[in-house]
This record gives C-alpha cells, structure tokens and sequence, in this order.
C-alpha cells in the first residue's frame, strides 16, 4: 500500500503538470477556486468561451479527451493516466463543464456505433471543444423510466428514407450552445417498449427544434427542454439498427458511470473549515460534542469516499476495470450534501436563512442547500442507485416487471400529470 | 381526556383553509417570491377581516377574544398555504410580547392595528451568524436612544415597529438586557432587505443610530420575557411546520398516486411507499406533540416550556423531512422552478432557523427536561 | 384541549381505583415496577398462578374483559373505560400476558364467527382466566406472508366429517400454558392462497400437537413451535365455512390493531434517568452537547407517541373509532427502542459490554438491546408496517403480486431454506 | 498509487479464511457461547502455528517478521469468522504495548509466548462505566506493588498477563499515569469473569491487591502511549468489523435470495433490496476507511491518529449496521438462537465498545483534525 506513482506515472505526471503550469488559463485560478455549487465558475468573461480556449490548446498539445485513440483528436493515453491528468488539471477541469456530456458519453456511443467517415468527421472537433454535443434522451413522461420514452420519430413520407421527429426531450445540459445533438427516439410504439427505440444524432440546428431553458427550484437554468417539431433527420445518422435504440443508448449510460475521480466531494472540507471559525456559546464550534458527532459521521464518509476512488484507481493502475464499489459515489454524497447543508445552516442560526455572496460564507451552503435535491435526482436518483448495487452488485433479483412484454401503446400512463 | 380541537375550532379551521384556498394560491406565493414586495398585504387584511390575526387578542384592544387554540389552528392552515405574509413577526411575537409586558398604552396603541393587519410589527433579535446568547446582543440604549444592528429580522422590511432586545443600563449576562419599543418608521432606522432561502417571508438588516426606544417591562427582564414569548411563538410556528409537513405530505402522495413509471404508479414501487410512510410518521408525531403543546399555551402549564420545546424540535425534524422528500418523489419535475415543491423545501428550511435552530432547542428541550419537569414526557 | 375525564369517566375510574386499591396483589408490585423488558414480570412465584389469581378477581367483580357482553363473561362497557380501567390497573396489567392473544385476538374471533352455544361455552372461561388461548397462525414459510402457510388440514377417511390436521406453526406466545388453540389451516392447495385456507379451535391436549419452546436470540423462550402429527378435529370446531379461513383471520387481526393504549414505550424514561446519573467527562450526561441532540430526539418520540395515543382515546372516548395514527406505535418504538440501547450502551463505555442485573442500571439496556430485533418484526415486521401505512391509511397501490391468481401448489417456494 | 493488499497478502488472507472456514465454523463459536471456556484454546493455537499470530511481531521474538498490513488481513478473517479467541487482547493490546514500550527483556519473556499462542495477554484499562479519561484511573501502583479494580478486562479471566495502566507516585492528570505488566498467575490477583451481551469474547473483573508490577515504559509516559496502542489496536479491531460487516451482509443476501414470500424471493422487494444496498454502502466506506488506516499504520505516517478514529467510526457504524439489518432481513428466524444472526449482532455491539465507544472515537476524531491534521480527510 502506497500513495506514491510508479515511476512510468510519475513521468506522465511530470509531463501533464508542466504543460498546465505553462498554459493553464492562472487568471482565473481565483474564482475557480471560489465556485460554488451549482452556478458557473467562471463570472468574469464568457464561460463557454474560456472553456473553449482551454480546450484547444489541450487538443493542440494532445492532452485532450486523453483516452480516445490518437486518429479521433484522443491523446491514446490508458485510463490510469487520464486520472492522473484530471489530478493535475485540478480546478481547471472546472472549465471542461460544456464538454462532460459530449466526451463523457456521446463520443464514446459514436465511437462504438458509428460508420468510420462519421467518426472521422465527428469526433475530433468533440475532442478538440470545437464542436458541443448533447444527449437527447430524457423526457416528461420517463424520468426513471428511460425507455419509457414517447418522442416519435416516423419515416418521411417523401420516401427519401429521412426520419420525421416530433417530440419533446427535458432535463438536457448545455442544449443551448451545443451543436450536435444524440437523439433517441421510438420508431415502433406497437412492440414492447425496450425494442421500439432508434437511435439518432442531429445538428441542433436543424429546423423544428427548439431549445427552452428550464427554470430550476434554486433560481438557475442548467438544463434545458428541448422540443421537435417535423425535424427531418437523415437516416445516415441513425446510429445502430432501428428498433436498437436502447443497446445503443447502454453504450452511453454505461460510459456514464465509469468516469472515476477520486470520489465525489460532500463538501465535508467546507464545513469543517466553517466549524473552526464558527462559535457555538463562545467556543469554536468544533469544541461543541454534538458537533463533534455530527462531523465525525460526516468526516468519515467523505473520506470514505475519497478512498473507494483511490481504490478505484488502484484497479485502473494494475490494469484492471474497477468494481462495483465505485457505485455508492453519488448516493451517498448527494444525501451526505443535503444534511450538511441543513447542519450548516443550523449551525448559523437565524441568520441561516440569508443566502448573500457577501456574507463570511459566500452563501456557499445556501446554494448547496437549495442546489443538492437535484443531486440526488439526477444522472439516477437515490432509487435508482439502490436498485442497481442491489441487483448488479449484490445480485438480488429485479423488481416485477408488469411493462416488459406488453406493447408500448397499451402501457398505462399518468392520467393528467404534467410530466 | 380530550386532545383534540373542539367542533368550533375544527370550523374555524375549515373555514380559514376555504378562504386561503381562494385567496392564496401557490401563484399568491409565487408573486411574493419573484416580484419586489416584501408580503402580500391585500391577503393580511383578508385575514385580518376574517378575524384570524385577533383570534387571540382580548376584544378590548380590538382583537376577536378567543383563545391561542384558535390561533394554533390559524397557524397550522398559514403553514399548509404557505401564506406569504408577516403573522408570525406581527402576531406570534410583537403582539404576544405586548400581551406579556406591555403596558396599558401600549397594548392600546398597537394591538388594535395589529389585529386589523394595519400596522406590522415585529421582534428585532438576530444579532448576525450563530445561536443567540445574552453576550451575543450588543445593541444598547441610553438615553431612550437604540443604537446597534440586528440581522436577519423577519419582515423587517415592513414591518411598522419592532420590539428590540438591547443592552441598557451596564452589566452584563441576561440582566443588562430589556425590550423596547421602537417606531420603524422614526428617525435613525434605516433597512435593507436581505436575500434568503424564502423570499416569501421577507428578513432584513435594520440600523438604528440613536432611535427613539420606549421601554417594554421592566428593565432587565428583556431575556427573561423573551424567552417566554419566544416560547409561545414556537408552539405557534410548530403548528405552521405541521401545516406544511401534512401538505407536501400530500402533494407526494397524490404525485405517487398519479406518476406512472415501468406502467405503474410510483407509489406502488416499495422505495416510494415506505419513504411515503416514514413522512407520515413524522408528520403524525409532530402533530400529536404540537396538540400537547397547544394545550400547554391555551391552559397556561407549567409544563409550557417542555411541551413548546417539543413541539418545535418534533414539527421542524418533519416539515424539513417531509419538504425534502417531496421532491425526492417528485423526481427530476420537483426540481423545476415550476412546481410547487421548491416553495416548500424553502419554507422548511427558513422556518428551521426562524425562533432559533434545531439544535438551540434540542438543547432547550433536555435542559428544561432536566430541569426537573421530567414528567411531562414520561 | 384538556386532559381531565368527563363526570361519567370520573365515576368509572374512582370505581376501578377502589377496586384495584382493595384487591390487585401489592406484594407483587416492586418486582412489576422492576420488570426488565423481555422477561417474565413475577420471578417470587409463579408467574402464571398469579396471573390467574387477579383475572379470577377481576372476573368475580365483573372487571375483566371489560369491553365483552356481559352474557359472554365480560363487562358490557365501553372501549374508553377498558382504556380508563388499563390506566388504573398500570402496572399490574403487566399480569395480563397470558391472556393478552385469547382476549385481543382469539375471543373476539369466536364471537364473530361461532355458534352460540360454543359461545356460552368458550368465551366465559376465557374472560375469566381459567382457560388460556394462544394463536396458531405463523409458519416457517410464512413469516409476513401469513396466507403462505402449509399447515394441512384433509378430511378424514372414515367419513366421521373430522380433519386431520398435519403441519408445523411457529412463534406461538404461550403454547405451553394454553388450553386452546386458534388454528389457520390450508384445506385446498389447488386454489389461489387466499381462497384455500379454513379455520378451526382445537384443545391443545388433542393428541398429535406438540409444543416445542423456541429459544430466541436473547436466550429467552417466549415463544413456541407447534407440530401436528395426525391432529384430529371434528368439524364442529371448524369457524366459518371450509375455504373461508382468511376472511376469519382478519378478524383476529383487525383486532390486534384495536387494542389501544397510551402508546407503546420507547423507554426513553430510563434512558433519561439514566443520563441525569453517568457522567460525560466528568460531567452529567445531560449537559454534554452530544447527549442532549440525542435524547431531544428520542424524547420527541416518546412524547409524540404518548399523545398520539391520547388522541385515539380522545377520540374513543367521544365514541368515535380512532383514526390511522395508532398505527405508527411500533413501528416508532421498535427502531427506537434499539438506537436507544445502543446509545444507552455507548455511554457506559467499555463496560456497556456487560450484561449484569447487579449493575446500577440491573443491565435493562443489554436486555433491551438483544430483546429490540424482535420488536421490529414480531407482529408486522417494519417493512410490512410501511406498507400498510402507505397502502391503506395514505392510499397507495398494493405492491404488484405474482402469487393472487396462481394456484397455491404453484407458487414458488425456497430451494433449501430451513424457513 | 496503490490502496490495495498485495498478491502476497491477498493469499494470506484466502489461507486464512480457509483455514477458519474449516476450523471455526458457527458450532466453534456456539461452544464458546454456550460453554463453560472463555475461548478456544485449540483454535488459538492454531492460528499461531499457521503464523498469523505472530505476523507483525519481528522474527527475533519469535514472530513471523511480516508487517502489520498482514496482521489487518489477519483480522478481517478473525472477524468474518467470529473467531472465539483473544488476539484482539494478546496480539493487537499487550504485543503492541510490548513493541512500543518494552524493555528487550520484557519483550523476550512475553512475544514469543504470545505469538505462539502458548500465552495469552490482555490491558486492563476500564474502571466501570463511562468514557476512561485520565482522571478515572484510580489503580495505583506503590512499591512496585499494583492496588485497585479494572472492569472489563477484555480476555482477563483467561490471561497470563495483563498491561495496567495506574496512578503511580502522585501527581494528577495523564502525567501521573504509567504502565505496568502483572503477572495474573501471581499473588494479590484475583478476578471473576462477567456476564456479557457476547460471551464469545470473554471480559472480566480484576481486583488487584498488592500485586507485584513491573514497570513498561516510563513513568508518566502511561496514557501518551496508551493513546498510541489504542490508535493501533483500533485499526485492526476496525479490520475485524470490517470482516463482519462483509459477512453478516452476505448472510442477509444469501437469505434475500433464497426465502421466498408472497410467490418471489424477498431480495426483489425494494424494502428488503435497498436495505441490503445501504449496508453494502457503509461496509464499503468502511472498508476504504480501513485502507487508508492499513497504510498509516504500516508506513508510520503523521496521520495514523485521524486515520485510526475514521476507520474505528467508519467501520463500527459499518458492522453495527449490517448486523442489525442482517436481523430483520432474516425477519422472525433471525432472532432464534438456531440462526446465527445474533452472533453477529452480539459481536458487532461488543466490538463497539471494546476500546472505547463510538461517540468517543468520534470526538477524538474531529479533536484530532482540528489540531491541525485536516488534510487527511480533505
């Protein structure tokens, strides 16, 4: 056991470290440093445009999406030196927020479905930050219930082979700016609803489609609707057989969750810095017992978790894929981020209720507060996650299915819900 | 035994959820939240005219002459609502502090406008970040002249006049401290609006530099008195967390009962239900806790303290739970800005710290506890 | 809002007073107000003599079973002064445990669903003690799923019309003492579970019944099993027609629900006294910051269930039926119970290991802590509680099931399990 | 970076679980349960003929010369298998007080007995109920003569020698404080063992009457050095949760999936699924817990203190948890004494308090980061 590289990573290492101290974007290491939960880190210019510049000179120098192969603007590099950079990028990696999804899933789904000259065309501006994409799968009525999905997408009756989307698509990050979109959609509602789906992508630009920013419960707008109108798709841009949709959209989903950091953060270090300073009846506040007990609970799941990625990165460090443990992440920071916040706020006592910039805090565990329910929703919600350790990791049968074998237009559906 | 509200009260209660069904919508709520005022003053003298603000304050200073049973149940259908106005500063507090030590005059001055949702007022406290101790205040008065800042004060952006907690007289600990009477509207006040958690009970800084304060009870017994009145004001907010537990209770449950996912209803999938339950339970037992208490303040007690304590501590652990898990059943629509769900995490949230935080009163509760009135929750 | 009885409940309850003043046994009483949780209250005789002793007094002077018909032995009042009468009897109602399954639950079975003369027959001995009843419903394979059982009951060859009753019952309170029995049987496999099942009464010195004592996981016995082996029962002792056990066995069972009192204990009482003594550094443990979060919480239990049982007999007692609420009692005070304990522990340190009934505290939080798994299941296990608080007092679906229509013999069952 | 056990030390791990597959099985533990013995003598010794015993104790007294990474891996199978055997008192206590603190001599009169299983020892530390702070130490050591009662000592009843910390040569505070090896074979000792909620790790009440003590360690140095063992006894002991965490969940899935109720194995029902989910979250953050504590412990690094409270927090959370849940998972067969779930709800409480409970580790932890050490959690 060791916290040490081995020689080979600790020259890769050396390598990623000087190049970001050479062109990292330092001016603005300050608020970047200072980003609160949920709000963009960059205030002072245009996010997407730092974002954009950052990315590029990575792709110049190969330290772009660096697990993609070489001839897709991909670096080449193994898994455990793409930890490594994302280590050394540090608060940097901040700026790469419009690219999470694109590099994350929708380049790895194009990479395993799509023609060589799609691949080709598409996926070195993905790499390089040129162009955004987005993935276009939630929607009202799914939620959970993914292939649950009613957007329609019909053969043209033109017999040009070209697809006919209508529709409506929620929950989507960066649709506004993003320039290619990963679209699923139901071609066959008449068989059971796992195989009616088709998988697409499309430039955002195509007529019909139109993006609406979603208001969100803490006053910002991440997400977006996305709605079809006649959208002509051509059938070139179906990615796998119609009536493959979902194998394909696995592709994504699974890619989702085998991006490893070490560990999501619960915002443990925050509080505690907050409990040095704060007082409770004249004494630091980490003299008082019950805060001790509330933080020590706290405190050693946040280091749990930091430990479960550290053991995640020891599988990829050996060459190995990691284990299910890297699965209890999200579940267990997003209710860890909750009940912080709230412990936080109680700790300020009346004048928790203030949510100022200004204040000592920066209102930092206000935003988590209001920002933190969606965390446990989304990307899987608590519900969800419990029911994938249960039955992937521990093995434990699924739940009944009563929607598996029926066809998809005899499912029963919410009688007048607005989603 | 008889734990329950009387047929008279049941109607009133009725009749206060008709009216607020009618006249505070969740867009009532909303327009206070988005747009610039501080509350919604056509709504407060609705009320006022149904006679609910008075409910508890004898007739002769204008108030209905009922008793603060009524105005627990008043509370309960404010919290349900989320009523964005300023009862709980104007008439849990202010009103109950004038009750308590007020004198003849100033009851007379203040009472009737209070009732009649004229006048706002207010009890000016928060000294700023952490729990309130009697070190903590340092606002003073000499010379009839309060000089000092308090934050956050509720609906002290509106609000016409705050009683203040200040030091006066030297010395130190909770004897240096008495009430005030402070005109809002006077020379050296100046406000700012605060941004919270929940706009729609608005707090703010206030910043008095040499304003006129009239003494409120004796000199000296500031800590004293407020600790009473803040007691009977937390039994009247616990009823308003009961309020809105039930509520976002039943929001959840009728989304469960309506969102199908994998063709069924969500409510049928075990993770739904049993979170469903475990909200019941909280809110059950918070209720039941709040009956006592309630029956503590009307009956006068000894046992007030314990029983305020409890119902506080037992109503903020469900309204905050069952707030939270709304959303968690509402899924990735209880996070939009569009549903209703937001509206009462916030409320849940900023009713927690109102009157003081969890913790101060689970700390209250087994002090008090100790204090020899163990029986009460034997 | 007050907590003082009407005239009438005021003259009911000096009556129980003088009654109970003049006749329970006194010397009994410092062992009752001892009685640590799980084990048998009398220790100085026998425990079941003195049971019978006082329910023969109460019986003589027309106080037991109060609630019953006085033509069947019981006296004829109201549900709120049973409730009056149980608050007076305190703690000598922890005498009753014999007969809590034959008047909770068997009698009022009978009443419902016998003839009259077997009514006149059973029922007086029962309200007066002389005869015990116990419950034979739960089965290894049963557990929450009670219409699982296996227990068979064929009609004998010899055309007499009798069964015979072959099968195994579990989790029996008081097998060993009892006269009588209350017997679930399965009459048709070949039928969906609800609809095979037929009821019966049985002496319990029929030949073929044994009664084995289970020890439990505490070291207690409190429970038994119950074999048949070639049980016969004349049909005459059958309740309610062949097929339709189930519908008599939610009698039984809504009555276990309806016993009302002022809500279970969490024992957060001795967890307090308890907390007024040790010490936390040096200091009582009520001042310790730590200490203090986790009783308020505990006390807002104890205290919400007390008055939550205040407000179902509010509600008796203005003769109305008490509301959903009641049903919360143990599922609280189940979990609660055990966090107490391991709290209670917690704070006596290294020595909270020991288990001894000479410590100061007579080690009711050890004894606690190995009884409380038991209350979490025993009578509706925690997550069959959710269940129906979700299913029939917030009305919610029932969990989809797979065993309604099929019928019984079909049902999959376990491969190896002992259960 | 690697936060991993070694190939080597992996193998060790599967030698050892086979070896306890076959020799402590459920009836081993039942014996020790059940019977008259504190322990199983057999079983001891033969752990320490496979060498496990002695794996962290260099080869010079009589050890196996590995390091303590192979001792956590040890104790993992000591506490999936419930093994019914004082290493916890011999190897993790008294070995690591003997390698801390020792003279060559006492090293050579005591290790090599103690790895070969063919002594046992123990540290008699508590004094009767609540936290042991400094000022609770009333054992007093005058003339090299040992006075006083310690209640429980873990394994005394069955012990050859037993490390006491006592008062020695007046003074007050931790300074007054040192260690002292008695012989409990010897003069002025005698001692009862104590009924427990888990007699298969036995615990008993020492007097102490004029025994004859050898001083370990300097005078004064007592509770310095006893925080230093404790840190390190509780990374082991975690390892031992850890191990019966892990078990007691896999007995709970194992059932989950074979017990079948309402036509479908309980394992697909989200009550009993999302249970189990919750347990393999906080047996795996234990387990990362533990790692990191592995590596503190075998590199010597500065944070060993933070490292050992998280794990010893982390991990009795983890076992508590799992063995409470692996109960009602079992539902009503979970609490007969036939299965054997309460060995493991037994052993996971008594493991909590052994070496201090956990609001005192969880005090100690955060004390510990707030010196200074934050870092480590960061």
């Amino acid at each position: 056991m060791d916290f040490d590289d081995t020689p080979e990573e600790a020259a890769f290492r050396a390598q990623a470290r000087a190049f970001i101290d050479a062109n990292a974007p330092r001016h603005l290491a300050p608020e970047l440093k200072r980003a609160s939960f949920g709000s963009s880190a960059v205030q002072s210019e245009d996010p997407l445009r730092a974002a954009k510049a950052w990315q590029k000179k990575k792709a110049e120098a190969g330290w772009a999406c660096l697990h993609w192969p070489k001839e897709y603007g991909g670096g080449g590099r193994s898994p455990i030196e793409r930890v490594i950079w994302s280590q050394e990028e540090g608060i940097y990696s901040a700026l790469s927020g419009p690219f999470v999804i694109g590099h994350g899933m929708c380049g790895p789904t194009v990479m395993a479905w799509a023609g060589e000259e799609q691949k080709q065309r598409l996926l070195p501006p993905l790499a390089s930050g040129e162009e955004i994409w987005c993935q276009l799968f939630s929607e009202p009525a799914g939620g959970s219930d993914l292939a649950g999905l009613r957007t329609r997408a019909m053969p043209a009756e033109d017999g040009s082979g070209d697809w006919i989307v209508n529709g409506q698509k929620i929950w989507t990050s960066g649709a506004q700016h993003s320039d290619w979109g990963l679209l699923i959609t139901r071609t066959a509602p008449d068989v059971p609803k796992h195989k009616g789906l088709t998988m697409f992508f499309l430039s955002m630009r195509t007529p019909g489609v139109e993006v609406r920013p979603i208001k969100q419960a803490n006053g910002q707008s991440g997400f977006n609707e996305v709605y079809f109108k006649d959208v002509r798709v051509p059938d070139a841009q179906r990615l796998g057989a119609v009536g493959q949709g979902w194998q394909v959209s696995l592709t994504t989903l699974m890619n989702e969750r085998l991006s490893i950091g070490t560990g999501m953060s619960t915002y443990f270090p925050e509080l505690f810095r907050f409990c040095l300073e704060a007082e409770v009846d004249g004494e630091p506040a980490v003299n008082d017992a019950a805060v001790r007990s509330r933080l020590a609970q706290f405190a050693v799941r946040q280091s749990g978790l930091r430990y479960t990625g550290m053991r995640a990165i020891t599988a990829l460090s050996k060459g190995q894929t990691p284990g299910p443990e890297s699965s209890i992440g999200k579940l267990v920071a997003g209710a860890t981020m909750q009940e912080l916040a709230m412990f936080a706020l109680d700790l300020q006592g009346q004048a928790g209720v203030v949510w100022d910039k200004a204040s000592p805090q920066e209102g930092r565990f206000q935003a988590l507060l209001m920002r933190s329910p969606a965390t446990r929703i989304e990307g899987g919600s608590d519900e969800i996650l419990r029911n994938i350790i249960g039955e992937r990791v521990l093995g434990l049968p699924g739940d009944i299915r009563v929607d598996k074998d029926v066809p998809f237009k005899d499912i029963p559906t919410s009688g007048g819900a607005k989603s | 035994m008889n734990l329950d509200f009387s047929e008279e009260q049941k109607a009133l209660k009725d009749q206060v959820r008709r009216f607020l069904e009618a006249r505070c919508t969740p867009s009532t709520v909303r327009a206070v939240l988005e747009g610039p005022l501080s509350f919604d003053r056509a709504l407060y003298e609705g009320l006022a005219e149904l006679g609910v603000l008075g409910a508890a304050i004898p007739e002769e200073y204008g108030g209905v002459g009922l008793s603060h049973l009524e105005l627990c149940v008043v509370a309960e259908e404010l919290g349900r609502a989320l009523a964005p106005v300023p009862a709980a500063s104007s008439i849990y507090l202010a009103a109950e502090f004038l009750l308590q030590a007020g004198t003849e005059a100033q009851k007379r001055a203040w009472l009737p406008r209070l009732a009649a949702g004229k006048a706002v007022a207010t009890f000016a406290f928060a000294e700023g970040q952490g729990r309130m101790t009697p070190d903590k205040v340092q606002a003073v008065v000499a010379d009839g002249r309060l000089s000092g800042v308090k934050s956050p004060v509720p609906d002290g952006d509106a609000a016409d006049m705050a009683i203040v907690l200040a030091r006066s007289g030297g010395g130190s600990g909770a004897g240096a401290l008495s009430l005030f009477v402070v005109d809002l509207a006077g020379p050296g006040v100046s406000r700012e609006t605060l941004s919270t958690i929940d706009p729609t009970r608005s707090q703010a800084r206030i910043t008095f530099d040499g304003a006129p304060a009239e003494p409120l009870g004796g000199s000296g017994d500031g800590w004293h008195i407020t600790t009473q009145v803040m007691d009977r004001a937390a039994i009247l907010m616990a009823f308003e967390q009961v309020g809105g537990a039930d509520r976002a209770l039943e929001m959840a449950r009728d989304y469960a009962l309506d969102r199908m996912a994998f063709g069924r209803p969500i409510g049928s999938f075990q993770a739904i239900k049993h979170m469903l339950a475990d909200m019941y339970v909280s809110a059950t037992l918070a209720r039941s806790n709040c009956y006592y208490a309630a029956w503590a303040l009307a009956s006068g007690a000894v046992e007030l303290p314990v029983a305020a304590a409890t119902a506080r501590v037992s109503a903020t652990t469900a309204f905050q739970h069952c707030a939270k898990n709304n959303i968690q059943v509402h899924g990735g629509m209880g996070f939009t800005w569009a549903f209703d769900c937001h509206l009462f995490y916030r409320r849940s949230n900023a009713l927690a710290l109102a009157l003081g935080s969890l913790s101060t009163w689970e700390s209250l509760l087994i002090e008090r506890m100790s204090a020899g009135n163990i029986n009460a929750a034997a």
